[in-house]
């Protein structure tokens, strides 16, 4: 049990760029990923050029290419955040039953997403702050049917509390779903459903981040 | 039967009162706006729309939803901030859903399937009781219905009912005399499925093409969902404002 | 009550090809139809010059245009009898599972079977004789979806069995589905459950049908 | 990631002994008879066949029945004789199930949709626990299980459910390098939803075409169901010999 209460000094690990970058590293090529807003909207240009990664976006685009040049854009085709994108060679349209079957039948490999919450089970707390304004979109469908679902974050949120909890206090997108966590400070893996640290980033002691961290979890990191 | 028709209003007047709703479109990507302002123009209220999104302006859904003609949205991710007002203040009901579930839900009424169960938003706050689905003076009033939970596989699982909707209001890319259509790029999105869904469906297409020109291999949604087509949508402009400046609530 | 266990003495009505004939003078005008094998298979060339109907085909095809010139039949254009077929101008293709959608959402406006029975309340026998070999087929999600399921078949059985009964004796296709019935001595209607006798053919007494018939019905044959 | 095989016994030889199977085709019509023809031809046994059609001759699923290689087929309309004589002999198990429970089931499966409700076969021995889905001796062995009924709308309806099969086997047009395919008329029948229910999909195609050739709107399945793509399929000649003349059973 590593939960606190109180503040911990700040510390300085990976920028949100670089949590972006340590997650795409770790993409395989071959992989139909789906992004969501936030730091994973910063992923795709972190991808080693020797991989090829596939985007799909839940509006209906497999093959999502880059932002358009100014002038360029055309409004029968946006990304999920209703901006103008663009699409690569090998690219295919679908409409939305169809995409969210993708999306629903386990056909995606990976889909990356921020966080409210990430609890030491894997549950995922990210659609709703109580008090603010409800919307859902395709997240739980989302984590409800991609195999892998990966959470890039901040360690702590901006009060300095840890993001990694024992339980989650918002409201859930679903239980059990998170397969790893990126964050500023660290990145770990849920293995057969234990909460697992498995590497620091350069800076960071397993301490630092013990300390930030108010969820149970077995250290795993190499010496 | 030529489904194409000149009067956009005679035909759109069918919508009555209360009527239920199925929606293309993705934000104001393929979304029906002619059709939408059609019925603000002929005055109709009290709708219940089944749409993903209301949108970030006063056109399309947010001047339905502005002007008071929306009783209850059934979607996935509103944005338009004023929307949430009207909701808190109590004049509209949200029935919040994942977005997957709103586009199975309205195939699967178009398709004669009664329910399906889905893993999408089982064991949270979307299917437990507890959100809710209006206010009244500033406090929760009707909660969504739990959902039937069922586990298949280990894993929890929702029983979502099929939407069979009054009307389908739909914007497509091509349409010939048949009703046959194809949509552009991702301007397809909910709009095959608002027509499957709708009992009656209009569609508002850019372009009419004559019978017999669109390939059979290349058609996205055969004719036989379709009942009335006008020609009334323009592409968007790309450098349209995203916001309006004035509004005239109603 | 008019059932009989005896065989009554054969009369002549309409042929298959009259039958056929009859049910397409009610087909209206824009209706989209799935025809079933047998005496439906003859209804497209006896629609009337001035009525346009649309002829969808289980496997994916709306538009079905008629029997291809021999040496142009497509592999890969073939009817629900897995017979070559053309397409009209205006036709569209569809999969399976969307085909079955329009049939099963009630997007079609008839459905034209032949039967083994129909019961006083609607029920249809035709996919099985037991004992013979089972194959279902579109039927049960055709009868299931379609507003209007309308049978033409004969009067009777090869044995002189009337094959309107009181309670199918053969396994159902569906129960309450049958709307319309046409045979070479009548045309029945079910109207609000109640299968309702409306019209004789020429030649034909109400008396004619009672003897052959051994559903209970209503008679509603203008003078 | 180049999709596109050229040794297809060696990538298909990861079907295991067992394994069950999602095929498309209607009739010989778009059937995958290359990846069929090689099932039989790597020895594979013990296949569950989910197939609307045995077809009518003893190549494709015939000669894989005729051989012995299949323990239980679902599907709508088997046809063959000799099929319902191996099934009477207790030779093979037959599932039989409505056609549009049969498409609706393999893309529920491949949907993540656990189970849904329709109308189609509810109150008839293919829903009420009274199908033999198998003999023994001579008389019924193993009956259909009784599906769960309830009543939506005053009519009955019964719970059918997804599914997921290890492999689907396709017939396609045209394949790019991504999977992306394109079917050709009533040929495509089966064959995306057969797709979307494998686990691991194999599609062999007629024409092999390059990334960006086809426009992604009209791409009627995209790649992202597809897994191994071979050019094995030629039209079938029009004259093709409706049944064939020898047949060893194995």
């Amino acid at each position: 049990m590593s939960m606190t209460n109180t503040e911990s000094p700040r510390i300085t690990g990976r920028t949100r760029d670089e949590i972006a970058q340590r997650l795409a590293a770790d993409l395989v090529d071959g992989y139909t990923v789906n992004l969501g807003v936030g730091i994973p909207l910063a992923v795709p240009q972190h991808i080693p050029a020797d991989r090829e990664v596939f985007l799909q976006s839940e509006n209906g685009i497999l093959g999502l290419g880059p932002a358009p040049e100014p002038g360029a854009e055309d409004p029968d085709l946006t990304n999920a955040g209703k901006q103008p994108t663009s699409m690569i060679p090998g690219g295919a349209i679908v409409d939305s039953a169809t995409s969210f079957a993708i999306i629903r039948g386990g056909h995606l490999d990976v889909t990356i997403l921020g966080a409210l919450q990430v609890s030491e089970a894997g549950d995922l707390a990210n659609w709703y702050v109580p008090g603010r304004n409800p919307a859902v979109g395709g997240a739980m469908d989302l984590v409800a049917g991609t195999p892998q679902v990966w959470v890039c974050m901040e360690h702590v949120d901006r009060h300095g509390q840890p993001k990694l909890v024992r339980e989650c206090t918002f409201p859930l997108t679903g239980r059990g779903v998170v397969t790893r966590v990126y964050t500023d400070l660290a990145v770990f893996h849920v293995i057969d459903g234990v909460l697992t640290l498995v590497e620091c980033a350069a800076g960071i002691t397993p301490e630092d981040v013990r300390l930030r961290t108010a969820a149970d979890y077995i250290e795993a990191v190499p010496a | 039967m030529n489904k194409f028709r000149t009067d956009l209003h005679e035909h759109l007047d069918a919508v009555w009162d209360g009527a239920s709703i199925a929606v293309g479109g993705f934000g104001s990507s393929g979304r029906p706006d002619a059709l939408l302002n059609a019925l603000s123009d002929l005055g109709k209220k009290d709708l219940h729309l089944y749409v993903n999104n209301v949108g970030d302006d006063f056109t399309g859904i947010g001047r339905l939803v502005m002007e008071g003609r929306v009783r209850r949205l059934t979607g996935s991710f509103p944005v338009l901030p004023e929307f949430y007002d009207e909701y808190f203040a109590g004049r509209v009901e949200l029935e919040l859903i994942p977005q997957g579930t709103l586009a199975e839900r309205m195939r699967a009424g178009g398709a004669g399937i009664a329910a399906f169960f889905t893993p999408s938003g089982a064991e949270t706050m979307l299917s437990d009781g507890t959100f809710p689905a209006s206010y009244s003076g500033g406090t929760p009033g009707e909660l969504l219905p739990a959902k039937e939970e069922r586990v298949f596989d280990g894993r929890a699982h929702v029983l979502e009912y099929g939407i069979k909707a009054d009307f389908g209001l739909v914007k497509a890319q091509q349409a010939d005399p048949k009703g046959n259509l194809r949509f552009h790029l991702s301007a397809r999105n909910f709009n095959p499925l608002a027509a499957m869904s709708g009992r009656t469906t209009f569609v508002e297409v850019e372009r009419l093409v004559d019978t017999g020109s669109l390939d059979p291999d290349d058609i996205h949604l055969p004719g036989v969902f379709v009942d009335h087509v006008v020609m009334t949508a323009a592409p968007i402009p790309a450098d349209l404002p995203r916001r309006a400046a004035s509004l005239q609530k109603g």
